[in-house]
């Protein structure tokens, strides 16, 4: 029985083995007659001593539990020994066939993880190039801090008359306000020139918070001073949703291949 | 502009699965970089109900649009991931990664009796598979699909052990519930069907009152009081104990 | 299988835009992988034409579905990229650097008298800004904008405080000099006005024309103590009151 040899070594334990042989009788679990299958498992293991192969102790309590069912098959109900402490319901034919069944439903649902198993070696996730922002540098158009300096030089200016220096002024602007200030005014306008900022201006104090204010804008990006030639006047404006070069500002469009948010190489 | 193509621009570029949390973790910094925009502002405090619902919205798309792609939830983190059909020329374009090598049978059995009986003991899984689990146990923790959960409750108070979350994207499975027949495998409730008790052909006799399960009868082993108790009861109602 | 398809699912998948080199070799390494494979065979040796109309028509297809990303060639080398429009998201995906948090009006304040008007004492500072400076200061020197200089020749010895390097980058200065209008600014006069009860509800600081030129007026501390507490009181209650 050589095929024995071969099917044993893969069986996973005596009730793969009791799967196989009740598989090949072509039957249904629950109809499987039980000392048959006890007689073809015990001649199974009977053949691996022969052929002296190892037989492990799982194969050989099945094989006592067979000899128990088969033997108590024999007997006429009325005279079958009632073990102490077996319930009545504690029949080992049922107890065999639930567990048989139960092992049975978990080698399918193995069977099923190895297809997910198999499956999932052919998924790839994606892994995309590792995306790399420019540090965010002043764009070309955007104004230096020196255009700023030289403009709100230009517009103290307006107050630099030794006599207000020993005024006392009435408003009281703070640079959150001049910020909102400057917010809604941009939202309304969407472009001012930088002199307009100052245009209602009425101190040489309230001209430092404008600009301390305008300042915060541009280093949190909300603001852009954007100079369209040099000298020229300077304008400010919400920055452009992305990080492109603001070509729609000023100056020469730049006809770059469109590659946003790409990495480097 | 749409929560569906924001969360697909986000899981596009991203370089992990990211889970739920992680996503509202980027919408609500996405605040930093662009404070003024009005939809990112909107989004700061986006609800998990609310991501839930685009990314379903947005796998269905995908699954619809037939591609060579997909967006799938594993292990309850999004990623998108190419269809099994192209593997050929991916397993060509990322080289020869050497996978760990598949799993064994016996592996892949008591990997199934955890995965749908979780949490239970080592002799509850060699139990129901018959034979010894020690060497199949140790492989499955080392590979880390299977974990220490804690103690039963019982005398010794053994360990008891449950899948990780690795199990979970070994499989590509989004959570438990997606285990093939979970419901049925779970807990499953072996009837004893009337052809057992009536007609067995191999059998010298055939005495059906020995086959029911009484109903106060103490589970078949102490280990799977759980398994035994649904088909105690179904087996209440057969008729044969009367004959 | 389409060659298009193929394609996308080599591009989804690629770590780096491709050339059509690069996608010729992974077209004849996968046979490695899929000997049997008709469709794999039948590609081996694509040729660069065929590939670029695939390629071609594949761009065409996703700038029609019009999704959060789109197929480009950049420089000879294909790769899938996001829309512009997501870029907040996608830089609070890569988790780029947060900046720290803005500075508070009254931080921006009292930075600003201490550019302006450095080396200078806190009590210099406080007279300017007519409110105690203990906890902006210290959020300034923790953050680098500001250090100790020396001391001041006065009663007392007190600290002087001027700007760090780290104060120009965060403005983005080159120098001290390229403060805005420095020269003028630091002859800015600022009178102390008659009363601090007016100053506005609700904000955190006083308004700036407190700020008083210590060149053009002595010191006005002993002028004016009694109504200076108050006002330090009320403001220390709302520190970063700036949202």
């Amino acid at each position: 029985m050589p095929e024995y040899k071969v099917k044993f070594e893969v069986f996973e334990g005596p009730l793969d083995l009791l799967l196989y042989l009740i598989k090949k009788e072509e039957v249904d679990i629950y109809e499987v007659n039980l000392t048959r299958l006890a007689t073809q498992f015990i001649e199974y293991i009977e053949t691996m001593r022969l052929m002296d192969l190892e037989v492990a102790g799982e194969f050989l309590v099945m094989a006592a539990t067979l000899m128990y069912i088969k033997s108590r098959e024999l007997l006429p109900v009325d005279q079958q020994v009632q073990v102490e402490g077996e319930e009545d319901g504690d029949d080992p034919r049922w107890e065999l066939i639930r567990q048989l069944v139960e092992y049975k439903k978990f080698k399918d649902a193995a069977a099923q993880l190895g297809v997910l198993e198999a499956r999932q070696e052919d998924v790839f996730p994606r892994v995309p190039v590792k995306l790399e922002f420019e540090a965010e540098a002043p764009k070309r158009n955007e104004a230096s801090i020196f255009d700023l300096l030289n403009a709100v030089s230009t517009v103290l200016q307006r107050f630099n008359r030794p006599s207000d220096q020993r005024d006392i002024f009435e408003d009281k602007w703070s640079v959150s306000e001049k910020i909102d200030h400057l917010m809604r005014a941009i939202s309304e306008q969407s472009r001012l020139k930088f002199s307009d900022l100052f245009a209602g201006v009425t101190s040489r104090s309230e001209v430092v918070v404008t600009f301390l204010a305008l300042l915060e804008l541009i280093r949190l990006k909300q603001l852009v001073a954007v100079q369209g030639e040099a000298f020229g006047e300077i304008e400010i404006c919400r920055p452009p949703p992305i990080s492109k070069a603001p070509d729609i500002l000023a100056g020469a469009p730049v006809a770059e291949p469109p590659q946003p948010f790409q990495g480097a190489e | 502009m749409d929560l569906k193509f924001i969360l697909e621009a986000i899981l596009f570029s991203a370089q992990k699965p990211l889970s739920l949390k992680e996503l509202r973790d980027v919408f609500s910094s996405a605040v930093e970089h662009a404070e003024g925009n009005e939809t990112v502002r909107g989004l700061k405090k986006v609800k998990e109900e609310q991501l839930t619902a685009a990314l379903e919205a947005l796998a269905k798309d995908h699954d619809a649009a037939n591609r060579s792609y997909r967006l799938v939830c594993v292990a309850g983190s999004w990623q998108f991931v190419t269809q099994p059909d192209y593997a050929p020329w991916l397993k060509a374009l990322v080289g020869h990664k050497a996978r760990p090598p598949r799993l064994s049978q016996p592996g892949l059995e008591t990997l199934a009796i955890i995965a749908y009986r979780q949490p239970l003991t080592r002799a509850e899984i060699e139990q129901v598979r018959g034979v010894a689990v020690d060497g199949v146990m140790q492989t499955l923790v080392e590979r880390g699909l299977v974990e220490q959960l804690g103690r039963a409750e019982v005398i010794g108070r053994p360990m008891t052990y449950g899948t990780t979350a690795v199990f979970l994207e070994y499989f590509g499975l989004r959570s438990l519930d997606d285990l093939p027949a979970a419901d049925e495998l779970r807990r499953i409730p072996i009837q004893k069907p009337e052809s057992l008790a009536t007609v067995d052909p191999g059998l010298a006799t055939a005495p059906p009152e020995q086959l029911i399960q009484p109903t106060d009868a103490p589970p078949a082993k102490a280990e799977t009081p759980a398994q035994a108790s649904p088909s105690d009861s179904a087996s209440t109602t057969e008729p044969g104990s009367s004959s």
